[in-house]
């Protein structure tokens, strides 16, 4: 595949190029791939592993040019995970990163648009971390507002 | 205000014409909030055409009169339909489509959808089904008309009565967590 | 004699706004069928006003917004009093064209004014789209009714009524170019696609209206019936004689031109729906080249077709 | 002339319109037959002779909208004496209750009108008083009612 000839490591995985990366070398990867044709910024997403206790970023490119789906991965700690932001070569790549600071809690440095997004008033643990119990949350939030308190009927 | 009070028509008299008036013209507002806006379409248009009724579907919320909570309503979706409902003008009526607004539907345990609609906004007439169908909204619209006619649809008299508890529930639900730290 | 004269008035326009009301009713009936629907029952405007008159709360913006219905009510009640209706003649007078030209532009502002006052900016879009509208259908509107006046050598619209008694304007060659614009002018007064952008529902939440609620929409709707029969009925005098079949002035004779008269107005109207039902609506600079392109240039022919005709 | 073919619309005014005039008329398809078919997942409807109680219905449940009502009455028949109640403001239709039941009591019907003003009445208890190809012809609330109804009659 033309992108891991490019970067000269990773592999092939499901028809697609799966690129491991860590956080100081993933800029570098990103804008190599951006110059030999990967210029479209499908999207950025999140994996929670909570297992072995990190974070996984993956940033999704597509070629038109090759015709060609690259992934490149980055691993991130738990605890205060950050990664610098790289919308300098993505505009876009800034609401994701906004969404992704909104749900997991992963700072970008470099962003200065980290503001929320799509809750409001939330000052909780950010919900799609998987040690969020989201049924209790529910239980404990929604199901303590009391219902309205009707008296007897006279006949409004 | 001697023309109401029984000097040319009694007050009942007239509210009798209000109600079989606004029965028969009942004007929702369109504003869509989940997955059951999709079943607006085939009421709207020809296949069942609500106009038969004299409904039909008003760009803001101060012409209208009924307000429909299509599906599952996020607590950010909520602050808007409080605001909608304040501005329109009453008598207005609010029908809630589907589950969610029952007991939470498929978003039961989500950290984010109000569960229960009733505790927020006096609901009217709450319609089955995960969406209903057509047939199932043309059928909360007949009976919302029936219940208009009775005299019985006092949603917004209920709300008015009930305001600070509504109010306090809304608050609640908006800035939950904010509520919850001042109060420990 | 001033009393009778002031019932007849009355009367009058409380005909005029019940036919209004009763042709809206139609009209989204005729929508209805057009769009293969069943539509709602044609006494469906009396209900909703009926409904919005009874409404329990009203949000008022003040006093400018309450009297500015009262202003623009009122302008279109005088348009419909200076109108002969079935060659009765109200209020008419030498020279009234100029003067209904001038009562045309009343309403259109009272309505700007009252949804100026209610702060919308929705509103305010949806005022100077408006004005804009009135701005460009009034030069080709204004152009027929100058050829009209040259061809019958008058500036009253009784005696070009009068005059059309053995042959209708529609009947000679050039007025069927010039009743073909006024009938596009037409368009644009009732606000009517193509040219309904001022009220545009789905971009700007229905425009001047946007904040009007309860009582002072009934009014507004009202005044709306009276836009429709008020405007069609204009085009009835200068262009169909003004529904008049019999000049002796029996009783039998009043009624026929009255009949008549409901008849045009009513087809006029259902022209004006079919045209709204089948073509989309034009942007608002696209209407203002409509008129002032096509439809002025279209007006200057017969215009000077006309000219032509007199002097020969 | 491209600017009058939109006047083609016009043709729809002589012909029949094409509304279903719902209350009064039923939706058919284009042979005659009732629409929605028996196909379309509405409310359940469950056997209590042959239901067993055996509690799969609600643990397959995604949406945690069964609970379980006990009828002293059923004691002594095969299995426990408790019934499925379900939640029809938590019940989403997919249909894997049914799946699971073992005993294949537990079906949807096509049923799918409940309107009310009250949300209590969305959660009672589904039983079987018609069999599946008959629920048409049914009203809504003479195939289901509440558990409370239920006892009182035995």
């Amino acid at each position: 595949m033309k992108a891991l000839e490019l970067i000269g490591k990773g592999e092939e995985m499901h028809g697609r190029a799966y690129i491991k990366s860590d956080k100081e070398e993933a800029s570098s990867i990103i804008k190599k791939l951006k110059e030999n044709g990967f210029d479209h910024f499908v999207m950025l997403s999140c994996v929670d592993w909570i297992d072995n206790n990190e974070f996984e970023l993956v940033y999704h490119l597509w070629s038109y040019e090759h015709k060609e789906h690259v992934m490149v991965s980055i691993i991130l700690p738990r605890d205060n995970p950050s990664m610098s932001s790289m919308h300098e070569l993505f505009p876009q790549i800034e609401t994701y990163e906004r969404e992704i600071h909104e749900m997991y809690g992963v700072d970008f440095e470099g962003n200065n648009r980290l503001t929320p997004f799509m809750l409001e008033g939330w000052h909780d643990m950010p919900p799609m971390r998987k040690d969020f119990d989201s049924k209790k949350f529910a239980e404990d939030v929604f199901d303590s507002i009391p219902e309205i308190k009707e008296e007897e009927d006279e006949g409004i | 205000m001697g023309l109401f009070d029984g000097d040319i028509m009694k007050y009942e008299d007239w509210n009798k014409i209000s109600r079989i008036a606004s029965r028969k013209s009942l004007w929702m507002v369109h504003f869509c909030t989940g997955c059951g806006a999709i079943e607006l379409p085939p009421v709207m248009t020809s296949r069942y055409d609500m106009e038969r009724f004299g409904m039909g579907p008003m760009a803001t919320p101060r012409q209208a009169d009924v307000l429909l909570i299509t599906g599952y309503l996020t607590v950010k979706t909520l602050k808007r339909v409080v605001n909608v409902y304040e501005q329109m003008q009453s008598p207005k009526y609010v029908i809630s489509f589907g589950s969610c607004p029952i007991n939470g539907g498929m978003y039961w345990d989500s950290y984010n959808t109000v569960k229960r609609l009733d505790r927020y906004l006096p609901v009217d007439v709450y319609v089955g089904g995960c969406m209903p169908r057509p047939e199932g909204v043309m059928n909360a619209f007949l009976e919302l008309m029936k219940l208009i006619d009775e005299g019985k649809a006092r949603g917004w008299e209920k709300y008015q009565k009930y305001y600070e508890q509504y109010k306090r529930n809304q608050k609640m639900a908006f800035n939950f967590e904010r509520e919850k730290d001042e109060g420990a | 004699m001033v009393v009778e004269k002031i019932a007849v008035i009355a009367l009058y326009t409380t005909i005029a706004m019940f036919v209004g009301i009763l042709f809206m009713g139609v009209g989204r009936k005729i929508v209805a069928r057009v769009h293969n629907r069943v539509g709602p029952p044609v006494y469906q405007g009396f209900i909703d006003i009926a409904k919005l008159l009874t409404k329990k709360t009203n949000i008022s913006h003040g006093w400018i917004y309450d009297l500015a219905l009262l202003f623009s009510m009122t302008g279109i009640m005088l348009t419909i009093l200076f109108l002969p209706i079935g060659g009765v003649k109200l209020l008419s007078m030498e020279g009234d064209a100029f003067l209904v030209l001038y009562l045309l532009a009343i309403p259109a502002l009272g309505f700007a004014l009252g949804a100026g006052a209610s702060g919308n900016p929705n509103a305010a879009i949806g005022v100077m789209r408006a004005l804009v509208m009135m701005l460009s259908y009034e030069l080709p509107f204004v152009i027929t009714l100058i050829a009209l006046m040259i061809y019958y050598d008058t500036s009253s619209i009784a005696q070009i009524v009068e005059m059309q008694h053995a042959k209708w304007a529609i009947m000679i060659p050039p007025f069927v170019l010039a009743a073909a614009v006024a009938d596009m002018a037409l368009q644009g007064m009732l606000m009517e696609a193509p040219f309904d952008i001022p009220t545009a529902p789905h971009e700007i939440a229905s425009g001047p209206m946007a904040e009007f609620g309860g009582k002072h929409l009934g009014a507004l709707m009202i005044y709306k019936a009276g836009t429709i029969v008020a405007y069609t009925t204009l085009f009835v005098d200068l262009f169909l004689g003004g529904g008049v079949v019999m000049h002796d002035g029996s009783v039998l004779a009043y009624l026929a031109n009255f009949a008549v008269w409901f008849i045009l107005i009513f087809l006029v109207f259902t022209l004006s729906l079919l045209i709204n039902t089948s073509f989309p609506r034009f942007r608002i600079e696209q209407a203002f080249k409509f008129y002032w392109k096509y439809e002025a240039l279209l007006a200057f022919i017969s215009l000077i077709w006309v000219y032509l005709m007199v002097i020969s | 002339m491209s600017i009058l073919k939109p006047l083609k619309a016009w043709k729809h005014l002589a012909k029949k319109p094409h509304t279903i005039r719902y209350p009064a008329q039923e939706h058919h398809d284009m042979e005659g037959k009732k629409l929605p078919t028996d196909k379309l997942r509405g409310f359940h409807s469950n056997d209590l002779e042959k239901c067993i109680g055996c509690r799969m219905c609600g643990q397959i449940c995604m949406n945690d909208a069964i609970t379980y009502e006990e009828i002293p009455e059923l004691e002594g028949k095969k299995g426990k004496n408790i019934r499925p109640v379900v939640d029809y403001g938590r019940c989403c239709f997919c249909g894997l209750c049914t799946d699971i039941c073992p005993t294949k009591s537990l079906h949807l019907t096509p049923n799918f009108k409940l309107v009310s003003t009250d949300k209590h009445d969305y959660k009672f208890m589904p039983t079987q008083l018609v069999t599946k190809n008959e629920d048409y012809t049914v009203e809504l609330d003479k195939v289901i009612f509440d558990a409370d109804e239920y006892k009182e009659k035995f």
